[in-house]
């Protein structure tokens, strides 16, 4: 595990690790000034960085496709970075090490900001993310854990993610591992029964090693959970499965990395994070806006939103 | 999903035309009624929600649900339109439209909306190329394909004529109005679109209009073809293909897998009564990352690829 | 609605309505003394005496098909009772009557205690009962509309009847029907996920007309619920959904005749009722053993039961 | 479910050679595991249970979560045998068999127990006769039905071996040792179970035994039957196939519909390579109240019926 980015309060290969991480491609990118030597040791501000330069990335690639999910890129944006840049023990040389933390990705449409992370942390070259959706290209709409390495598993149907990352865990759970398992499902993604299934299991097990968080913009596809199939009292239904709940600002990366980077040990439940998030978050004109769900722009829609990512 | 593909002008989306059909009964029918899984844009049924709210049922992102409350609205008298993405309507609600739909033998109309490849980019998931071979072999189920807006409208609307459970695929690939001089739509009919007798090419929903510019193509080499519009799959017209393997050659064209699909019901149908040689065209399984315009060039399920197979065909006959 | 059985406190043509829809096959069978004049005037009382009923005839049933599931058949039993002859209202010579109460029977395998109710409340002749599934009968092992007056859907798969039945209440709720819709499960069989999609809509619904009855024995096929997949705390998540939840003692015909009589209007909620029962019920060798989720009983077995069920 | 049949002596129920086979699996091998879904009794793994209670992981009664269970734990570096009714495990689990397994071309087991109509009286909710047309057009699944317990212990050994998703049948129904010379099992390999040139019965599953059963009582005609026992449907024996379109006349029998399933991926060989006069021998659907051997002979599904059947074939050759 001695390659491995390590967690606050974790071992002792910390930062220096962390800095050796950060992928070279990003660095020459004309979007981001991240990783360098200073912000690799203050997790936070590597992460602020990453996640502006995720949602420029993934606008770019959403733009140059003209295909996408950019409202549901923008509101995971930071959980990504957070994940990536201050969380998640992964190698990405070796991106199937046995011992790696997981990380699945049920709301499998916001490839945008999925790809751009993956990238970002040095899972494949950058130059790779202009082939988005481009015929016989790695990056599908939806991730295939068989193009691309650091994917787990295929998703793009909804509900999907969370059963198989309790299946992740609960390997971990047998072999006493410790790496541990993470997955982003969407709000809407929530309807599904599947994960109801799997959030029984998770519980009755009391899979400490697997983190549940919660994209909750409180929009689907077409309208507002609360008027579609109305979701709260949400903390309450997850609470009543078994699980740890903690509801934090999806968009603060303090709050984001001290949820997710303490350690699981002890708590005896599976954790789940409601991580209040707007769609769109970012960019004024696609701030809680349900139409920027699969909204592609156009140039000035595109300009406007770089220059207020900046 | 994905962003529209610009139309070729008196092209036609069938989502518009199966909205508006909808609204066209629901009109005169108050029984009608729409059932959603967060799919109301991508079913074109916004306006229904805005003329009809309390009719359109959104269920959330749940289609196990949707086709369930489907069953359950005609349970309580009601003629429901269930209308979601082909690809999770059927993969994720099988054992529903099994139980609940099909062996209860409700009086429920299962839209799959985008069917085939019709997303594209947006991948395997996203396809739906295995429906017909799921779902042709469920008793009580008819099974339609229609192959462009006025057939998706006849369909929809004998759909909502006959009492008993129907699944309709609507695709969003843009589709031409196809040539028809004597137009009647029946359920369990085929249409024979173009007379020949040198060989037929039996084909449903967008394919139909590819398989009738090969045709067109093989007979300015002298090569008359037949081709037939196989729209309904269940129950399926087997005088039709029994009539076409007169011709002693017979090509199938679906956007579907290769497998117990339209090609696969031909060939039982051919088989068990009258082998003739068969090409079977369509995908070859999980598809590679591409548009859906894209996909069908790619493996050549276009009208210069259904003229190829019939020439090699001819040539075995 | 004149011919409906009506519910306590209903309308006025309850008593003797309720004397009226018992079947006359019923009182020529020697396994029941059911249905006087002077039982139906006191629900509970014929209840109590129908329940008893069910249980001896659809062991009969299960020992002469070697076939069948005893122990969800007696923890269901009393549930049936009340339903069929206490609250429902229907009308067995137009069982498609559009007003109609309607009752699912979710937990399908338990076809036994089923079929019996329903040929006790008039649907089809008690002679039927014998052909239990015997080829080409119409008692199949799982219940089948189209061949049964008195089944609303076909089940056997768990956790198809709650989204159906929330579909049936949906249309009364469109057109502001009277009939209500009780649907009845298991409590393994809230495992699938299936139920709770269905909670999430009849919950945001506010269906006031759909009433869910669990029959909550603890047990599922193989074990224990919660040595399975832990259902408990059951009441906060059917609170956490949206439901109105009350427990009761699922064998107490007066609480289950109370509970289920009592109008909905006004109430704003779907009603949950967890019923406590045990699988087995009313047979000492059988009482919550989880080996009679599929039991059959051998000669003895079955002499002795119908001694206990006396 | 249903009460256990009387075996005749030396016949099987093969859920035991599965469980038994597990076990010997899982003595040699930490990585197996089993996953299942309140099916441990109907699975026979009570005994697996007992051994390993850590390594067999129920998930309750959720069909979905039990198959997407399996691809985590595929991740997570074990070999799960995922094995519940094969009715619910297909059904209800499409979309992860299609997304979370074939698709994600994990190293996932997959069992499905009591296949076919096994669970007789039950009905067709619980019949699993749509298992081999659904699950054959799924690109790297493979998919296993085998006729008796030393074919299931080489299918069950094979997919421990491969990397990568099995789909397995397992019936209940007890069927006999199979007889064989020269016994070797290879995923992907028909069997010639019995030489013959006058037509060729292609079967797989409880069949097989019945299909043999039928080729002596045609010898006793003077018809020389080659019996082939295909028991891997995906992927498909295509030569084999093409070998017994030579005899000119082929008849297949399954547990299954006659629709989409091995007569369906065998009349696709035929039409499109060889075609010849075919019978496709199985059930039509949902089908009435009865037991398994009840049904299986009022459909004709016995020697006799398959026996009828080629005589009937061998007049149209
Ligand atoms: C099973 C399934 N049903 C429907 C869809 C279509 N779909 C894609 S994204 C989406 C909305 C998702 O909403 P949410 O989970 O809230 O995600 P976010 O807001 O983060 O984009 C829907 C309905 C799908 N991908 N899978
Ligand atoms: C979808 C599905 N999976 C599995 C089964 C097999 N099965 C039949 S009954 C049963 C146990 C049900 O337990 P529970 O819901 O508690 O019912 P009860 O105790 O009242 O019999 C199981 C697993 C089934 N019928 N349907
Ligand atoms: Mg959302
Ligand atoms: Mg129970």
């Amino acid at each position: 595990m001695m390659r491995y980015l390590s967690r606050q309060g974790g071992r002792e290969e910390g930062a220096a690790q962390a800095a050796r991480t950060a992928p070279p491609t990003v660095e020459e990118t004309n979007v981001t000034s991240a990783a360098s030597a200073g912000l690799a040791n203050d997790p936070v501000a590597l992460i602020a960085d990453k996640a502006l330069w995720i949602r420029r990335r993934s606008f770019q690639m959403v733009y140059e496709a003209q295909l996408g999910h950019p409202g549901g890129d923008f509101s995971a944006a930071d959980i990504l970075a957070t994940l990536y840049f201050g969380v998640l023990r992964h190698d990405p040389s070796n991106p199937r090490d046995p011992g790696r933390d997981r990380f699945v990705m049920s709301k499998g449409h916001c490839t945008g900001a999925f790809y751009a992370v993956l990238a970002a942390a040095g899972f494949f070259p950058e130059a790779q993310l202009t082939t988005y959706m481009q015929p016989l290209s790695k990056l599908n709409g939806h991730p295939n854990r068989n193009y691309l390495p650091g994917v787990e598993t295929n998703t793009g149907p909804l509900g999907h993610g969370l059963p198989v990352a309790t299946g992740i865990a609960i390997a971990g759970q047998i072999d006493n591992a410790e790496f541990r398992t993470f997955v982003l499902t969407g709000d809407g993604e929530l309807q599904e029964g599947s994960n109801w299934e799997a959030a029984l299991t998770a519980g009755h097990r009391k899979l400490e090693n697997l983190t549940l968080i919660i994209d909750r913009n409180r929009l689907q596809q077409g309208a507002r959970t609360e008027e579609t199939a109305s979701l709260d009292p949400l903390d309450d239904k997850w609470r009543a499965f078994g699980w740890h709940v903690e509801v934090l600002d999806g968009h603060d990366h303090r709050a984001l990395y001290e949820a997710l980077s303490k350690s699981p040990k002890g708590r005896g439940k599976p954790l789940c994070i409601i991580a209040n998030t707007f769609k769109g978050k970012g960019v004024s004109f696609m701030h809680d806006n349900v139409a920027w769900h699969h909204g592609v722009p156009n140039k000035d829609q595109y300009e406007q939103a770089m220059r207020e990512l900046a | 999903m994905s962003a529209a593909a610009p139309q070729p002008a008196g092209w036609h989306d069938c989502r518009d035309t199966f909205s508006k059909t909808v609204e066209a009964l629901a009109e005169a029918d108050p029984r009608i009624v729409t059932v959603v899984s967060d799919s109301v844009g991508s079913s074109k049924l916004v306006n229904f929600r805005k003329r009809w709210p309390e009719r359109m049922v959104n269920v959330g992102i749940a289609e196990q649900t949707v086709v369930a409350v489907g069953a359950g609205l005609a349970n309580g008298g009601k003629i429901p339109f269930v209308s979601a993405a082909a690809c999770f309507l059927t993969a994720r609600a099988m054992e529903q439209i099994k139980a609940d739909i099909a062996y209860t033998n409700v009086n429920v109309k299962l839209i799959g909306q985008s069917s085939g490849i019709a997303y594209g980019e947006l991948g395997p998931t996203h396809h739906s190329i295995e429906d017909m071979a799921w779902l042709r072999l469920l008793n009580n189920l008819t099974l339609i394909v229609p192959s462009d807006p006025w057939e998706t409208e006849q369909a929809i609307r004998a759909a909502a004529a006959l009492d008993g459970p129907v699944f309709i695929r609507v695709s969003r690939m843009p589709v031409p109005d196809l040539p028809r001089s004597n137009a009647r739509f029946e359920i369990g009919k085929a249409e024979t679109l173009r007379e020949g007798d040198d060989l037929a090419i039996i084909a449903n929903g967008v394919m139909v209009h590819r398989a009738l510019a090969a045709a067109e193509a093989l007979a300015a080499e002298g090569i008359a073809a037949r081709v037939i519009n196989m729209s309904t799959v269940n129950p399926l017209d087997e005088a039709t293909i029994l009539d076409a393997a007169k011709t002693g050659a017979v090509v199938t064209v679906e956007e579907h897998s290769v497998r117990g699909g339209l090609g696969g019901a031909v060939a039982e149908v051919l088989a068990t009564h009258d082998p003739v040689p068969m090409r079977i065209l369509g995908f070859p399984g999980f598809l590679p990352t591409g548009s859906a315009d894209w996909l069908l060039e790619h493996f050549n399920l276009n009208a210069a690829g259904i003229a190829d197979a019939a020439r090699q065909l001819l040539a075995r006959k």
